[in-house]
């Protein structure tokens, strides 16, 4: 059963994320992602969840992160300068294997840039923006409704992997109010039990350990150094080091296949659009004004770890088009798998790309 | 010297007609093109800085000016009268 | 030459609300420089992010404006690397107390030569009014809609603890106070914090029963009391009415600072 | 079909909630689909406020307004920035008393805030009277479903004032029909 | 039971440096915790980054080592996510009081209840000895090799600013009183804050010829003056020795707080 | 004439930012990056320069930003955790033009990770780690001698181009100690002055305008937001915002083939080795111990922007081996722009390959 | 109760022989293993905790424990007398 | 020729500075090449630590030392964790109080720290003797060098005593050498 609702798309993640059992939110106001942490404020009281308005993204993060060891599923959500910021502890909560989900609604960069116009442009640093190597989940809904089915989705494979996932939506989607179907129920993963006897960080076959959650005896060490399978810091030997971030890469890096989200149209075209977040509902809009055409789309909801093999679904694809609100960063990572010509269609500014601008790159691209 | 308002800049917010301890501003009540309400002037010639700033050559009482959130007050010299020649084309 | 000289005539009107105190608290602080005979040239206004921070953009003098909460850490940057420079930082609650705590006690701390002006109107303005770290028990705001529970800093307090060698108080209404207090902070060497009471009728008023932009000024004028009145009170044992904002100056004294011209 | 709309003002005439109420009828009560965006930021405080809703019965692609066919301008400013350039075969319904210029192509002139002022005796619900007109003069949502949308995001206590508001714009709808 | 069984024994010999004062800061604070009572399954250890915020990971219960600077940020979510659960939060100097600062007044603030031990060694221990917020004027450093030119934090009157219901200040050399301290701190809802002046040996006492480990107590002991005698001495107008380090409780309250277990 | 040396990295990296003009240091401490603070410490002082250690790494670069504006040179050192911080304030810098030289002593990551071993785990970081799109220059020295060439040469850049420069090394180049001759001058670049009566932000045909240094009466406004020529905030004007970003990005990765500095060996070679920061002295260990082998090297100096052109310089390229002290950052980047395989040689936990480990892996990759 | 001193744990700080009202602890001479002067006890039994420890079923002083940083210091039972059967295997 | 040494004793013994000092003596009073490299890290406080230094003719390129062929070990532990599996055909000093094991490969115990001790009334100049031998035995950088880098190291007012200490190590390496 689902509920219709005309919903803001910051209030469908809030929504989603309440849903998915999120009781604590940590945040710090900014635009465009402010309305997630207003709604929280007002529902998460009545719900038994803890609000609480940081000081700053640092502590908004640090906090989330403290909430989660107590056992609670917890989120934040920010934009462009505020990610920055947690960028430090986004690396601890990948280092000591916490789940939490961060929703990053972008606006215009670099710096304090565009406050209220939509961007894309956090794409590659939600991947590689904390120092050293790790891998993370990131997500980008194109609707509202996607604003909360994702959210959702975020909390579960947070939990599931024990790491960090991201809503990276944008402000055209994060703002704009459209209809949603609201479920009943959604599905919700939860953390993996810990099991006592066993080490508070030795990982099973899917290289995530059971959580030994704060306050049930298990007296778990938690620091971000480099540390054993007991969690205590062992910071001077190679092979642990190797071994430990292997895992934490491996164990998200390697269900790439399976945990891989996106919509395929008309595999067997030539010219094939790559799109997510926003910029997708005007390649859905263009594809659907020119049903004959037979315009590839692969749709990334999951944008990492990326779907490489994705791409093979496209056997004819002659070029790649990949519109996006930023200049090129996701077009940079096709760019490695494929063969043929990856186009970037980079819009910045904030406006959304219009289907007249894609359907002159498609002429050209398929008149190449 | 004569106070005015610049209605570019005024958005109405009334804080000037409080604070004048001569109350020479008072509210407006026709909204000009942008919708703002600006205050009308009530002989203004008896403002302290309008009668006695050229006297002392300095500001003396200022504390609309300072107040005004906008901007907005200011005074302008009056020039002593002054013929003016106008040509009139034809 | 007056205040309104010190003014980037091509950018007004200003981006700020009717009613809102900035302009009010900019014209003061400008009142200040201007009395002190400060050279445009060799004066540079610096803020982080927030309505209140937007001020410097309306100054025509050099002018940085940061990153949120970050403007006293720039700030040192600038009057340390050239102490013969005059730096004027404006900043808002949010801007020096949330986000930007520790550089508002580090620069105290510090006591690098330059003048603080706090535009402290108990809520985020520029992100449409959430609660701040000063908002008093019990207000209202977007993200404190059942009244806000946590208790508020006392930003004058702070900067006396930590370090600054004149601290003062006052409010948007007390334009002439506010004029010699910033005026003090300019001649004072070390770290000057001036603390003003701002109305936001957008944001803080609408949502706390203070409509009416002439409502918020009499609030200031009624609710204010000088701190020669407060001490006095306290050292008689006598009730000082719980929403008194006490204004007035705090602290000068002449600790070792950092970044004085020679 | 797809309608796509723009309402402009300035602010504090609730050009936003106008809109907001405008894509709810449509979706919660017509049942059909509707999107609705605007403009956010402080550079917008002074000028001219702007939101856009785009209804169609078919779930929507493209979100954004572009050209749009059905406008709603309140202010001098709005109708300069937002209302000037309106395609010819578009229709706009304009407040008299606030805008002085006339498009070029079809338009309505709706006396709301007068109307707001001396009919409903309070300003604030200028807005509604015109959503009212809109209402009546295009049926691009349902009269109920206004109704009801309206009732949803209104303050309490103010219902009857709103639904006075709604009828006087249907009147206003209704004439300019004529 | 005593203190030694709070210890993860298989975590002994620690890293710290012969004569650390951590070790002996660690024992007090267990040696409090032990005393009143507390469950090991319920209490969570959280600290930054430092020699000091080694200390959680000698703590045989929940143990949460975070980044530098953010102990009390993480220790906020933990305490306001779980109230049932006891924080206790080690940190030092630079940890607290450099990065930290912000998270430090805004915990005070919060009055979150939660017991804060800050192991004051006037200086970067794990980073090899750079100058930190509350090096005194003059001492030796790696980055003062000329001594210190900044103002030092008083981390005591900071606390009380910010709103801490409970502030004290202690030595490593005053085990008994410490813990004491700190027991009143886990006894009292709210931010307890107790600042413990620590030695260094490595690195502060080698560059400022407090060389041997026994010479550093007896500068704590000698040094140290009761905040009553300083406060007499004070109230008389008589001089206090400008290097004294003033110990005692300094406020104890009980102003809002949050976090407090129902 | 140059002065014979045995200096640490760190060192000579502190001793090359004063040679270029450096007057200003903002820093913080930590491990493998202090020691460049301390030396600056002692020697900023007797040079008229200042030294200050801040609250925080954010303090620390804010810092050096409001420094470069009245004029100096300024720089900052740091590593991982430090470096994530700066983040924000790095876009900042990008987005006024702000040269500056950030020293980031890669340690093990992800988090705390392994402070006090070596990586190049941040390699991606320093170019996508702030929000937004943008460009920056980044350097990564293989030996004490170019801790400080490249170090003068970070300066030169970051004022030629207004833009922050990295030196990227890593800790076991910036803790070792060996022989270096240190020039009694250097090339040193300014900024390109001011010429009053254009506007502070007006761009010449190389796309970087004139440096309007604080205090001279030019009454410049710097901010983050999205600005015109004038400096003044224009933020939801999507053309302006687009023209700003793409002057940002293109003053800098146009040109990319100028100013690229990489060395090369064996350009007819068949299997060759990228390399760039410690692991390039084992690079060139194998090429000596196996003169015959004729095995190609390209040896990065300056790493972003990334000399593309440069892999055209081995037009035998079977294969290009890229061992790097990550999980493969810059082979990602050589993907995008080879057909043949690239095979990262990723090793972590802070031991360098060792010539053997190398040769395995080159006589695997020749026996394809 | 007998007061004792891990080896493994002491670093030689000497801290002890400083606070004990008793001068249990004094100074080191031999190096150990490590390369560490332990402190020799000299009459432990006049150590409060020793004495009454067990008496009163508290600790009554350990300030040397408590000052003791590296966690060295601490107390062993001594059992009272238990004949022990020794099997030897040939 | 490529000379690898290896340094290890516990903190406080100088280890590190010795290792400074031989490359210093190499480079820039032999004029060959040198590179030093050390372990960092508060977790090796407590344990042994460790120096290396590679001296060559030519420039170096691999930097690190990895089967040294010259091995300097002051303490057991140091022994242990990094003396005790040198190669066969190294040369290993070791301090004869402290160090109680011996290696399979060739060695020389010195008495370093007794006659720091006994011979120069101070315990801290052991690594210099130990120096002064390595340098007598081995000949790995010539004497002039040695001494003027020492110099070059030690703080104001130590010249003599550490001048005296390497002397004292020469002493012993020769001996050894005999
Ligand atoms: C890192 C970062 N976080 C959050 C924001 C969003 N933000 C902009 S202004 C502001 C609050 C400003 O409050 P205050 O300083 O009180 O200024 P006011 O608008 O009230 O004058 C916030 C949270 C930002 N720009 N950067
Ligand atoms: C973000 C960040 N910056 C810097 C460091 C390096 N660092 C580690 S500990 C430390 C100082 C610790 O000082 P303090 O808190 O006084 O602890 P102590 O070692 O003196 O006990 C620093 C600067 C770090 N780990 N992370
Ligand atoms: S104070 Fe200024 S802005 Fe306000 S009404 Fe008066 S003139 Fe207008
Ligand atoms: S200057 Fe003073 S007297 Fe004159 S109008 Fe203004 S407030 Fe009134
Ligand atoms: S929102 Fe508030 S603080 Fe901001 S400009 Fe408007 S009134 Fe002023
Ligand atoms: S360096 Fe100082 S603070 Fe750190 S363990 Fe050693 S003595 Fe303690
Ligand atoms: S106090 Fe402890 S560590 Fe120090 S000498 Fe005594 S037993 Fe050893
Ligand atoms: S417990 Fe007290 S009396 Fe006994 S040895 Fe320790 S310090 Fe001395
Ligand atoms: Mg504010
Ligand atoms: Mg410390």
């Amino acid at each position: 059963m689902t509920r219709i609702e005309f919903m803001q798309g910051n209030a469908a993640s809030a929504e989603g994320a309440l849903a998915a059992g999120c009781r604590f939110f940590g945040g710090y106001p900014i635009t465009p992602s402010t309305e997630v942490a207003e709604l929280m404020a007002r529902k998460m009281p009545k719900l038994g969840g803890v609000f609480v308005q940081m000081e700053d993204e640092i502590a908004s993060i640090a906090a989330v992160i403290g909430a989660a060891w107590t056992g609670k599923k917890a989120m934040t959500a920010t934009s462009g300068p505020g990610f920055s910021l947690m960028l430090e502890n986004i690396g601890f909560a990948i280092m000591t294997e916490t789940p939490l989900v961060i929703v990053n609604v972008q606006r215009g960069g670099p710096s304090t840039g565009q406050p209220t116009m939509s961007a894309q442009g956090d794409m590659l640093q939600c991947r590689f923006g904390s120092h050293g190597d790790m891998a993370i989940l990131a997500l980008a809904p194109d609707s509202v409704q996607e604003m909360y089915d994702l959210t959702v989705k975020a909390f579960n494979l947070a939990e599931r992997f024990r790491c960090p996932a991201f809503l990276m939506a944008d402000e055209i989607i994060g703002h704009m109010r459209e209809r949603i179907d609201v479920p009943d129920r959604v599905e919700v993963v939860d953390r993996k039990p810990f099991v006592p006897g066993r080490l508070p960080f030795e990982a099973d076959d899917d290289r995530v350990p059971g959580f030994p959650t704060f306050g049930q005896g298990h007296h778990t060490h938690v620091t971000g150094l480099t540390h054993d399978a007991r969690g205590y810091p062992v910071t001077t030997d190679p092979a642990m080091h190797d071994a430990l971030v292997r895992r934490l890469v491996g164990k998200v890096e390697d269900a790439r296949r399976e945990i891989a989200d996106y919509r395929v149209t008309n595999p067997d075209a030539e010219v094939v659009f790559i799109c997510y977040g926003a910029p997708a509902r005007t390649v859905r809009q263009l594809v659907a004004d020119r049903p004959d055409d037979g315009i590839g789309v692969l749709r990334l909801r999951l944008v990492w770890p990326f779907p490489e093999h994705a791409l093979a679904e496209f056997p004819n694809a002659r070029a790649f088009v990949v519109p996006e609100q930023n200049l090129g960063q996701i077009a940079r990572e096709v760019e490695r798998h494929v063969r043929v010509p990856v186009i970037p269609v980079s819009k910045l500014g904030g406006e959304l790309h219009t289907p007249d601008e894609l359907a002159r790159v498609y002429e050209e691209v398929r008149a190449r | 010297m004569k106070l005015v308002i610049d209605e570019n800049r005024c958005k109405g917010c009334n804080l000037c007609t409080q604070v004048c301890p001569y109350r020479i501003f008072s509210p407006g009540a026709r909204a000009n093109r942008k919708g703002i309400l600006v205050p009308v002037l009530d002989r203004p010639e008896r403002c302290t800085n309008c009668r006695l700033q050229a006297l002392y050559g300095r500001t003396l009482c200022g504390v609309c000016q300072l107040t005004c959130p906008d901007q907005a007050i200011g005074w302008v010299s009056e020039r002593p009268y002054e013929p003016v020649r106008i040509e009139v084309e034809y | 030459m007056t205040f309104t000289d010190w003014l980037r005539a091509d950018r007004l009107p200003h981006i700020w609300c009717s009613g809102c105190s900035n302009g009010t608290i900019l014209n003061c602080t400008l009142a200040a420089v201007e009395a002190e005979g400060w050279d445009r040239d060799r004066t540079v206004f610096v803020s982080g992010i927030g309505c209140s921070s937007r001020a410097p953009g309306y100054v025509a003098t050099d002018s940085l404006h940061t990153t949120h909460g970050r403007a006293l850490a720039f700030a040192t940057g600038v009057k340390l690397a050239e102490p013969s420079l005059n730096v004027v930082v404006f900043t808002g609650d949010g801007d020096l107390a949330a986000i930007g705590g520790n550089h508002f006690i580090h620069a105290c701390r510090r006591n690098v030569d330059m003048t603080v002006v706090c535009m402290n109107n108990l809520i985020y303005g520029m992100t449409g009014g959430q609660g701040s770290p000063t908002t008093p028990l019990g207000a209202l705001s977007t993200t404190t809609p059942y009244g806000a529970s946590e208790p508020a800093f006392d930003l004058v307090a702070l900067a006396v603890a930590a370090g600054a060698n004149h601290v003062a108080r006052w409010t948007a209404y007390h334009v002439k106070e506010l004029e010699k207090a910033v005026k003090t902070g300019l001649e004072t060497p070390g770290l000057s914090f001036i603390e003003v009471r701002a109305g936001c009728p957008t944001n803080y008023g609408r949502k706390n029963r203070i409509r009416e932009v002439t409502d918020m000024a009499d609030h200031f004028r009624t609710r204010s009391m000088l701190k020669t009145k407060y001490d006095r009170l306290v050292a008689e044992g006598k009730p000082v009415p719980a929403d008194a904002i006490v204004v007035g100056e705090f602290v000068r004294r002449a600790n070792p600072a950092m970044g004085v011209a020679p | 079909m797809r309608r796509e709309l723009r309402l402009s003002g300035f602010g504090g005439q609730g050009i936003m909630l106008a809109a907001v109420v405008l894509g709810r009828a449509a979706v919660m009560y017509d049942h059909t689909y509707a999107v609705q965006t605007q403009v956010y930021g402080p550079e917008a405080r002074g000028g001219a406020s702007m939101a856009a809703v785009v209804i169609d019965d078919n779930p929507i692609l493209y979100p954004k307004v572009t050209d749009p066919d059905l406008l709603v301008i309140m202010s001098q400013e709005g109708f300069e920035k937002y209302g000037a350039n309106a395609r010819p075969d578009a229709l706009m319904l304009l407040d008299r008393g606030l805008v002085h210029s006339r498009p070029d192509c079809a338009y309505i002139e709706v006396p709301a805030t007068d109307d707001a002022r001396s009919v409903l005796k309070k300003v604030i619900v200028a807005n509604i009277v015109m959503l009212g007109a809109l209402v009546a003069a295009t049926g691009v949502v349902s009269r109920e479903a206004i109704e009801r949308a309206v009732l949803d995001q209104v303050p309490k206590g103010t219902e009857d004032l709103n639904l006075r508001a709604l009828r006087q714009g249907y009147v206003r709808g209704e004439e300019a029909r004529r």
